[in-house]
């Protein structure tokens, strides 16, 4: 049985727009707006010094220098190819910060597209997509992964990221549809159907504008959990060459204990670089999150 | 003149289940409904939660599929159209829903929301159709600033007004209005009641109203049909249902409206008693085995009534 | 931290037979602790590799390393070999070849018996060769060698029902060859089967039967007792072993990943175990260690491409006009890179500058070729001489059409440092001014990177890989014109015919064979083919508790030897 | 005159918000009788609900603060902690919330959650509990009790959820049932049903009820005495008869004139201008209601509205009530509902 | 119920054809094959090497080997293992119980750490306490595992020696006797530990948020209004309604571990499945490849149906007939 809606409906405040209140969320959460300040520092600078250093410079072997401890020459020391650290931490971070944002750039087009879909329409649109996905959840995915990056003649960032993200949309996929699926039922879209907009145009400016304060939040988070998405495959093996540092390659040289137990400076730095992104990212995602949900606000 | 006629609609929902997720047996939403609105009339509907009034109404806009059945508008069967062939008639028919909080897309300006059909049907610039808009606030009593505005910025009652602005845009012949004012407060209630009647006289509208509350169904409606698990089991003018309910569901619906006066309050707790037996003891004269009501039979030339 | 060098010299300590084969050897063979060993002791040897053993306990059927390291405690080789991998009668039995090199008669001894009491006989052996041959068998062991034995083939074809090349007699087993090879000297197969015990098993099903798996038989020094499968093996003294009872109780074999070998090493979990290079820094600080080293049976090299192999003719077949055509830029590019510096700074003094294609622990390597030594000037030099000149002004030397002159270099991933040191010669061609680039920009997992020489692909200019060689020096096996190993598919008449000579009757001879093979490292060496660069060391990190354990090279069957002081 | 079973005297509840505290129930005093139904009413966000939860103790302590007293059986509620209240909640005090669907906890069976109630407050037995679960629940007019029991609350219909919340809030025979917009969620038929058992079950067990709501109809049909609430304050109270006789307040006046009643002819309905403020920018100088009359002066309000008795039993807070007329053609309406009772 | 469980396996069978069809192309798309090892080896004989191929049939059309494995496959016959020269289904069997117990060990931990840090983060949100743990639950999501688990090995392995560090169980001690349980168990537990301390995290925050999600909800209050005590509205109502979603979920953790198990039985070298998928891909030894994750392809759908019968066991609204 149907349950009216009854009357619960609350005089509400005269209440600002989006922007504002996530604005205003950042503000009132301290360590959200520090996380904010030392994000962009650190993405300012990693780009802006990583594009005035000499990528070849970095990957250049030096025998006269291998594992040097950190000194005025190189500030984070180098490693077993007479490397310099800190070029390898810049562009490392560069790097994987590029390679995280393009992940979660491209799995939320495809996320939302078919979640949208799937959404939207429902029946055998639904049916077919959620199979699918279903079908992709099924895979053993990292063991996926290994095999298909021993079978990619060409390894490199493009298609790290392409890998990657045919196995990492599903989850959008299904975030959004099921935010979809409850939306449609909403009278707006309803509305617009009445009202003779065609489809796609609902999708894209009805639907679409709805699921946003949704797609950012996972947006922000995926950002952070991504970022070490390539450490453990670097770890095991199949990550990125070295020519192309990421800081899952400065992390994986732990592996040989002596690098892990005396000299810290080649995966620490690394390891808190990658603390620290994930912790500020994830610090304003959840900021953003509690802006997207009037429950949680806190302002 | 008759302007919608609905002929022996049926709605029904399948229902899936077993092996292959077959449809193994159907929710008969609505079930074979007859009526007719006549130009410039208000038609109500009413009958308790799930009743089929909103599947009833959505069918004419075409929200739902209609699984048999006529919906003659102006003499043209609107039920086998397709999307394409039912465009033209988006621009007659239009629907102001219950929820006013979510029937407007709360990241829409009011601006984006009112201009919304004008953009589908035709082409405008943005002065004209800023024009346009304009003068459809100023009908509904908003100000004309308000076009900036996010719909999480009015109050429920003028939220509502903005969803009739909307469906007005396209100077419609017809309106469903679904439960337009259950959601609202008495008082906000009451301004959105006005104002339907209002425009109605304005524009020479036709309301198929549909509520639950006999308050607002009596006050708003000239005649009205009573629906009760798909069907209809009366239809008549409005205060012939009301003074002479003759179904036995209509009395009971009828008995249990609270009476504003609290004298009467002990006879009717005693009706209400009468009227539970008296459905028991009838019931077969008002339903078949199946438990579903008899077809529509005249008892005087406006008034019918399912009975055997 | 960087500074090994003088740690290294202080280590430095030459023992006798080792200062003769290896000139470099920078690394003690032998366990020092000279005490007592106490009765009842316990060794537990780490068996260094980050996947679990297969547990094919048999020599016949194994595949990986793994495997092989838990065999040598509980089985071996009928004969064993001396320090230049040649055949001795010290094992467990004795050989002779006759005058006209064409038979080899194998005389076990009377008290090498099986682990179950039967002794081990001609027929055992016989057997191998039997499944070896045999149509079910889906093995890798049946070799060149194999087929020389008469009637072999016409087994191995299926024609005949047993090898006519090999007469069993007791504890006497013949062989007959077509004709006489000095191989048979190193690379006789003398790996028996314990007939008895096996010949119930169809041949097709003996590599995954329980008897090679877990009650696998041997008459080694020690007895299987027990097997946590890929993990670990527990080990029993064989009281009855032909050479006496060994010094220990018992041995616990277990696998250990490389990255916590040196911690197992140091807090005494283990005894014995394999230290890798990128762990010696850390090795060498440990107190309660020995670090002992050997030269391994292997070299690297870079390679160049010459064509493709021929699968109808079966041979290799050189290109027309193949890119590296000019000797001099070959040998330019040799010059170009600093292989004493990479052995001693990059493997921290674990491996140095190959001289030859050939390993110094054999005899058959010549002492008297140096190693292309670094030398910029004179590299640039030849390639001025060659035509090999910067037209353009772009510090990249054209080729002698004035043509772009570009060099796909291939290399294989495994070690932390291959990705460096493929980086490292890059970077020294690129000083003389060869334009190096790096296959796909990086480097080639193991698999696809044999796919990628094996299908002679087209965009392999060169490659940088290694061999492991067998105990036998025979180099045709990689070298020679119908070689399908012969990667770099260069064939040269003169080398033809060196080859050849070398597994000729004639060389029997010792000294014949050694300035054959001299004769051909020093065409090799002028014609450079390949740039052999590196030899390495391998190293053991061995408890102070333990003596007389020997890692020399050719000492394979020595646990018996090897006891524990505390 | 029966005896009172709840003083409210003075009570303010406040919510946090940022900050401050803001006044969502202020300084509202009343009396609940043995026997008696107490209506509430009011607009959407005035404070009622905010009310019933002050009473039952039920606000969340952090974020809220209550003052005044509620005297319930000569123990001031505001002052007991968390164990002597629990004592009194489900025990001497029952509630009946707005949605039952929410409110019922949907892992946990009917019977089992009726029988909660009696686990804190009796010392039944497991089958004495059941037994007396079974009563409760034929009681209040479930057809099969004994499969209902077993049922969890999805498995029901809305009104036979709004029962099984009833039989919860009546488990203990409390002396007072509070009685939050019980059939709001329900059909008009089901809401007649349900109004029907309360009076039903009062009959019997002679508690007091308080219902909130917002539906003056349904006040009509079963309150003895009516408390309008606007903006968080006590606009006027008085018997049901007095009240819908007589009404005085502007406030109640537009309320009872924009109903659109189901038995009275088609007139333009009266519209309230304006919306109830949130309580953040209430003003809380002079009369609430005025700036939704703003065509009566504003010398016909007080400075300090008061309550003033102005019958017996029957109060109205400030005195903008002797000037206040209808404005335009509506007052005609207005008067037809106040002459024709 | 049982005709949801068989309607389920029915449709498994085309994701399970699919995912080998898939599985079984890319294996053979893999560069090298189970003998490519054996190349380095100078003397073996590439004639003899071909021989063997033809022999295996490894130079079929890959369709015809296909049709023969997956034939076989259905019949639970997943090939002989090249490497291990024995038939797969005996090489993974020991591996899938270490895997499988080391997973069940990592839950039993995440669980033990989640539930009560999670409540009490939720219970008391916005104080130190869930600070604390909210402060923990980020770190954890922060810190890639196997760093962490290299530490933990480091630390309690070698420096502190209180575990072994590696191997599923100590050689010495006879199978079936109290002390090889013992031993098996020492053996799981830094890894198990090293994992839940890091993957316990989403769980406590999962938890943390239904717990302040539901302390809100309408039947809370009722609760309260029957006056039931604090301690009982949080054991009778609110914590069951939290644990509901992460029960649910418990189908789906199981499988992830399984599937996920390939850094951490690297790192302890444990003898598990993800370890011998590692060898077995390096070695191009198709057969294990295949199997293993077919297998955990199928963990995976056993987990989602197993996930779908929790659900509708513990929640009453959701009943599968
Ligand atoms: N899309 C749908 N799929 C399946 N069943 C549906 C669907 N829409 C409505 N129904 C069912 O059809 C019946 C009639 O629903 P409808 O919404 O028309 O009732 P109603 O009279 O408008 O009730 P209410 O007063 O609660 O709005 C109900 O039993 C409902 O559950
Ligand atoms: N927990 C709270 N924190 C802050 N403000 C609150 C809280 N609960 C209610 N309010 C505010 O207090 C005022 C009174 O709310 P209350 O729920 O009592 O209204 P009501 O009369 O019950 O309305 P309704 O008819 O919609 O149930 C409203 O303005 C509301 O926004
Ligand atoms: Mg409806
Ligand atoms: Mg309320």
């Amino acid at each position: 049985m149907k349950v009216e809606t009854g009357k619960n409906i609350q005089v509400q405040d005269v209440s600002p727009s989006g922007m504002k209140i996530i604005w205003q969320e950042i503000k009132k959460d301290k360590l959200a707006m520090g996380s904010l300040i030392t994000l962009a520092a650190i993405l300012i600078f990693v780009y802006g010094a990583a594009f005035f250093m000499d990528a070849k410079e970095i990957a250049k072997v030096d025998f006269l220098s291998i594992y040097l401890e950190p000194s005025s020459d190189y500030w984070l020391g180098t490693d077993y190819g007479g490397r310099d650290v800190y070029g390898q931490l810049i562009v490392g971070t560069r790097n994987s910060f590029t390679i995280s944002l393009f992940i979660t750039l491209f799995t939320a087009i495809i996320g939302l597209s078919f979640g949208l879909l799937a959404g939207y329409f429902g029946g055998a649109t639904d049916n077919v997509i959620m199979r699918v996905i279903d079908f992709v959840i099924a895979l053993p995915q990292l063991m996926f992964i290994i095999v298909v990056v021993t079978i990619v003649p060409v390894f490199n960032v493009y298609v790290f990221i392409l890998i990657m993200t045919v196995f990492l949309w599903t989850g959008k996929a299904r975030l959004i549809r099921s935010k979809a699926l409850s939306e449609r039922e909403l009278d707006y879209i309803h509305a617009s159907q009445t009202l003779g907009t065609p489809h796609w145009k609902i999708i894209l400016f009805q639907l679409l504008p709805n699921v946003s304060s949704l797609i950012i939040v996972n947006f922000i988070l995926n950002l952070a959990g991504n970022i070490g998405l390539e450490s453990s495959l670097t770890f095991l093996g199949f990550g990125l060459p070295e020519s192309t540092p990421s800081l899952g390659t400065l992390i994986s040289y732990a592996r040989n204990p002596d690098v892990l137990e005396n000299k810290w400076w080649i995966w620490v730095p690394a390891s808190l670089m990658i603390l620290v992104l994930m912790l500020s990212i994830n610090f304003v995602g959840q900021a953003l999150k509690r802006a997207a949900d009037a429950r949680q606000r806190r302002g | 003149m008759t302007l919608l006629k609905v002929d022996n609609l049926k709605v029904h929902f399948p229902i899936r289940g077993g092996f292959f997720r077959r449809v193994v047996d159907h929710v008969k939403a609505v079930d074979g409904v007859s009526f007719e609105l006549q130009q410039g009339e208000t038609y109500g509907l009413v009958g308790e939660s799930g009743s089929g009034k909103s599947t009833t109404g959505k069918a004419v806009v075409k929200l739902n599929d209609v699984t048999s059945g006529q919906i003659l508008f102006e003499g043209r069967d609107l039920a086998g159209l397709s999307r394409k062939e039912i465009k033209p008639f988006r621009k007659d028919i239009q629907m102001i829903f219950q929820d006013p909080y979510s029937s407007l897309n709360p990241k829409k300006r009011v601006l984006d929301i009112i201009a919304e059909p004008l953009r589908n049907f035709e082409r405008q610039s943005p002065a004209e159709e800023k024009k346009i808009v304009q003068d459809f606030l100023d009908k509904v009593g908003l100000s004309p600033e308000s076009i900036h505005k996010y719909p999480h910025e009015f109050s429920g009652g003028q939220r509502q007004r903005i969803g009739i602005a909307r469906s007005l845009t396209l100077k419609p012949k017809l309106i469903i209005a679904d439960e337009p004012v259950s959601a609202l407060d008495v008082s906000v209630q009451a301004q959105v009641l006005n104002f339907l009647q209002d425009l109605q006289q304005e524009f020479n509208l036709t309301y198929l109203f549909v509520g639950h509350d006999l308050g607002v169904i009596r006050h708003m409606c000239d005649r009205m049909g009573v629906m009760y698990r798909g069907r209809l089991v009366e239809e008549g003018k409005s205060d012939e249902i009301y003074e002479n309910p003759q179904h036995i569901y209509t009395k009971r619906l009828i008995a249990a409206i609270p009476d504003l006066e609290p004298e009467v309050r002990g006879e009717k707790v005693k009706l209400r008693k009468k009227l539970t037996a008296e459905y028991e003891s009838s019931y077969s004269k008002f339903f078949d085995e199946d438990g579903r009501a008899y077809d529509l039979k005249p008892i005087s030339s406006t008034h019918r009534v399912a009975i055997l | 931290a960087c500074s090994d060098d003088t740690e290294k010299s202080s280590t430095k300590e030459k023992k006798g037979k080792a200062v003769e084969q290896v000139d470099a050897s920078k690394f003690p063979t032998k366990t020092t602790n000279q005490a007592e060993p106490i009765k009842g002791g316990h060794l537990t040897y780490g068996l260094v590799s980050d996947t679990p053993f297969e547990g094919i306990l048999n020599k016949v059927f194994y595949q990986g390393d793994p495997d092989n390291q838990v065999i040598s405690f509980f089985d071996e080789d009928l004969l064993d070999t001396d320090e230049n991998y040649v055949f001795t009668n010290d094992g467990a039995a004795s050989y002779e070849i006759s005058d006209d090199h064409k038979t080899v008669t194998l005389t076990i001894k009377d008290n090498v018996n099986w682990q179950d009491g039967k002794p081990v006989t001609g027929a055992d052996l016989e057997y191998a060769y039997l499944v070896m041959g045999s149509k079910d068998y889906k093995g890798v062991r049946y070799d060149e060698q194999m087929a020389l034995i008469e009637g072999m083939e016409e087994y191995h074809a299926g024609k005949a029902d047993s090898i006519s090349g090999i007469k069993v007699d007791g504890k006497k087993i013949i062989f007959t060859f077509k004709k006489g090879n000095p191989s048979v000297t190193t690379g006789l197969w003398t790996y028996p089967l314990h007939k008895e015990y096996l010949k119930d098993v169809p041949i097709a099903d003996l590599e995954s039967s329980d008897k090679i798996r877990k009650n696998p038989i041997g008459f080694g020094p020690f007895k299987v007792k027990k097997i946590v499968q890929g993990e670990a093996v527990e080990f029993e003294a064989n009281k009855d072993y032909y050479r006496g009872a060994p010094k220990l109780d018992s041995v616990t074999l277990k696998v250990v990943n490389p990255s916590v070998v040196v911690k197992s090493l140091e807090n005494g979990d283990l005894d014995v175990a394999k230290v890798l290079a990128e762990q010696y820094d850390q090795a060498k600080e440990l107190d309660n260690v020995e670090l002992l080293g050997k030269v391994e049976l292997a070299y690297s090299y870079i390679g160049f491409n010459f064509g493709q192999y021929d699968k109808e003719k079966e041979e290799n077949v050189m290109d027309e006009n193949p890119k590296f055509k000019d000797k001099r830029l070959r040998q330019a590019m040799a010059y170009a890179i600093n292989n004493e510096e990479v052995g001693e700074k990059m493997f921290k003094g674990l491996r140095f500058p190959a001289n030859s294609v050939i390993t110094p622990n054999f005899k058959y390597n010549n002492k008297d070729l140096k190693a292309y030594e670094y030398n910029p000037e004179k590299a640039k030099k030849l390639l001025d001489e060659a035509g090999f000149v910067d037209t353009n002004n772009d510090g990249i030397r054209e080729d002698a059409d004035g043509k772009k002159f570009k060099i796909n270099f291939a290399s294989m991933s495994g070690s932390d440092v291959s990705e460096p040191l493929a980086r490292y010669y890059i970077q020294q061609w690129e000083q003389v001014g060869i334009d190096v680039e790096l296959l796909d920009g990086r480097l080639h997992e193991f698999n696809s990177f044999y796919d990628l020489l094996k299908k002679d692909n087209d965009d392999v200019d060169m490659y940088q890989a290694a061999w492991g060689v067998a105990s036998d020096p025979d180099p045709s096996g990689l070298w020679s014109r119908s070689a399908e190993f012969n990667y770099t598919r260069w064939v040269n008449d003169k080398n033809d015919e060196l080859l050849a000579k070398g597994i000729s009757e004639e060389a029997f001879d010792d000294q014949f064979r050694i300035d054959t093979y001299n004769e051909w490292q020093e065409l090799i060496h002028d014609e450079v083919p390949v740039i052999p660069t590196l030899f390495r060391y391998e190293l053991a990190g061995v408890n102070d508790r333990v003596t007389g354990y020997d890692f020399l090279a050719g000492r394979q069957y020595q646990w018996h030897n090897v006891g524990v002081t505390k | 005159m029966n005896k009172a079973i709840l003083e409210v005297e003075n009570l303010t509840t406040s919510f946090r918000i940022g900050n401050k505290y803001h006044a969502a129930v202020d300084d509202v005093s009343f009396t609940v009788n043995e026997n008696e139904i107490v209506a509430v009413v009011g607009e959407s966000g005035c404070g009622k609900s905010a009310l019933a939860l002050s009473i039952m103790q039920l606000h969340n302590k952090q974020r809220t603060k209550s003052e005044g007293t509620i005297h319930y059986n000569g123990q001031n509620l505001i002052t007991l902690n968390d164990t002597q209240m629990n004592k009194v909640r489900g025990k001497e005090l029952g509630m009946i919330f707005q949605e039952p669907l929410t409110a019922l906890n949907p892992l946990m069976t009917i019977g089992k959650q009726i029988e909660e109630n009696l686990d804190y407050h009796t010392n039944l037995s497991r089958d004495g509990k059941k037994k007396r679960t079974i009563e409760l629940l034929t009681q209040v007019g479930i057809p099969y009790p004994e499969r209902t029991y077993k049922q969890f609350p999805h498995e029901l219909s809305g009104g036979m959820r709004q029962r099984a919340m009833i039989s919860i809030a009546i488990a203990c025979n409390p002396a007072l049932v509070i009685a939050d917009e019980p059939t709001t969620a329900l059909d008009v038929t089901i809401q007649a049903q349900i109004l029907d058992l309360l009076k039903d079950i009062q009959s019997r067990t002679r508690m007091g009820i308080i219902l909130i709501t917002h539906d003056l109809s349904v006040v009509a049909e079963v309150a003895d005495r009516i408390i309008v609430m606007y903006a968080g304050q006590v606009v006027e109270t008085g018997s049901v008869k007095e009240i819908f006789n007589n009404p005085l307040h502007p406030y109640t006046r537009s309320l009872l004139n924009s109903i659109p009643s189901a038995t009275h002819e088609k007139n333009r309905l009266h519209v309230i201008e304006g919306i109830v403020p949130s309580i953040a920018k209430m003003d809380r100088v002079g009369c609430r209601f005025q700036d939704r009359i703003p065509w009566i002066s504003k010398h016909a309000h007080e400075e300090r509205p008061e309550l003033h008795e102005v019958a017996k039993g029957h109060f109205v807070r400030c005195t903008c009530y002797k000037e206040f007329y209808f404005q335009g053609e509506g007052d005609e309406s207005a008067h037809d509902i106040t002459q024709s009772r | 119920m049982w005709k949801f469980i068989l309607r389920r396996f029915l449709v498994m069978i085309p994701q399970l054809f699919l995912l080998s069809l898939i599985v079984f192309m890319m294996a053979k798309a893999m560069p090298g094959d189970a003998l490519s090892g054996q190349e380095l080896n100078p003397k073996a004989n590439p004639a003899e090497l071909e021989r063997i191929r033809e022999e295996l049939g490894l130079n079929d059309p890959w369709y015809q080997q296909y049709a023969r494995w997956a034939g076989n496959a259905v019949q639970g016959d997943f090939g002989i293992s090249y490497t291990h020269k024995t038939p797969v289904m005996d090489v993974i069997e020991d591996r899938l119980w270490n895997t499988v117990f080391l997973a069940l060990v990592t839950l039993i931990f995440t669980y033990m750490l989640a539930i009560p840090l999670g409540i009490l983060s939720g219970r008391y949100n916005d104080t130190w306490i869930d600070k604390s743990v909210t402060g923990y639950s980020y770190l954890g999501f922060g810190t890639p595992i196997f760093i962490f688990a290299l530490i933990m090995l480091f630390i309690f392995g070698f420096a502190l020696d209180w575990f072994p560090s590696g191997g599923s169980v100590d050689s010495k001690v006879e199978e079936g006797t109290f002390a090889y349980v013992v031993s098996k168990i020492n053996h799981l537990i830094l890894p198990a530990l090293s994992t839940a301390l890091i993957a316990t995290t989403s769980t406590i925050q999962y938890l943390r948020n239904e717990i302040i999600d539901n302390k809100i909800k309408d039947f809370v209050r009722t609760a309260r209004s029957k006056g039931v005590p604090e301690s009982n509205v949080y054991s009778r109502h609110i914590l069951r309604n939290s644990f509901l979603p992460i029960a649910a979920f418990l189908g789906y953790e199981i499988t992830g571990l399984i599937g996920g198990s390939v850094i951490i039985e690297t790192i302890f070298s444990y003898p598990g499945l993800g370890q011998l998928f590692l060898s077995s891909v390096s070695l191009r030894d198709f057969s294990v490849v295949t199997a293993i994750v077919m297998m955990t392809g199928f963990a995976t759908l056993l987990g989602t149906l197993l996930s779908d019968i929790i659900l509708s066991a513990v929640d009453p609204r959701i009943r599968i007939e």
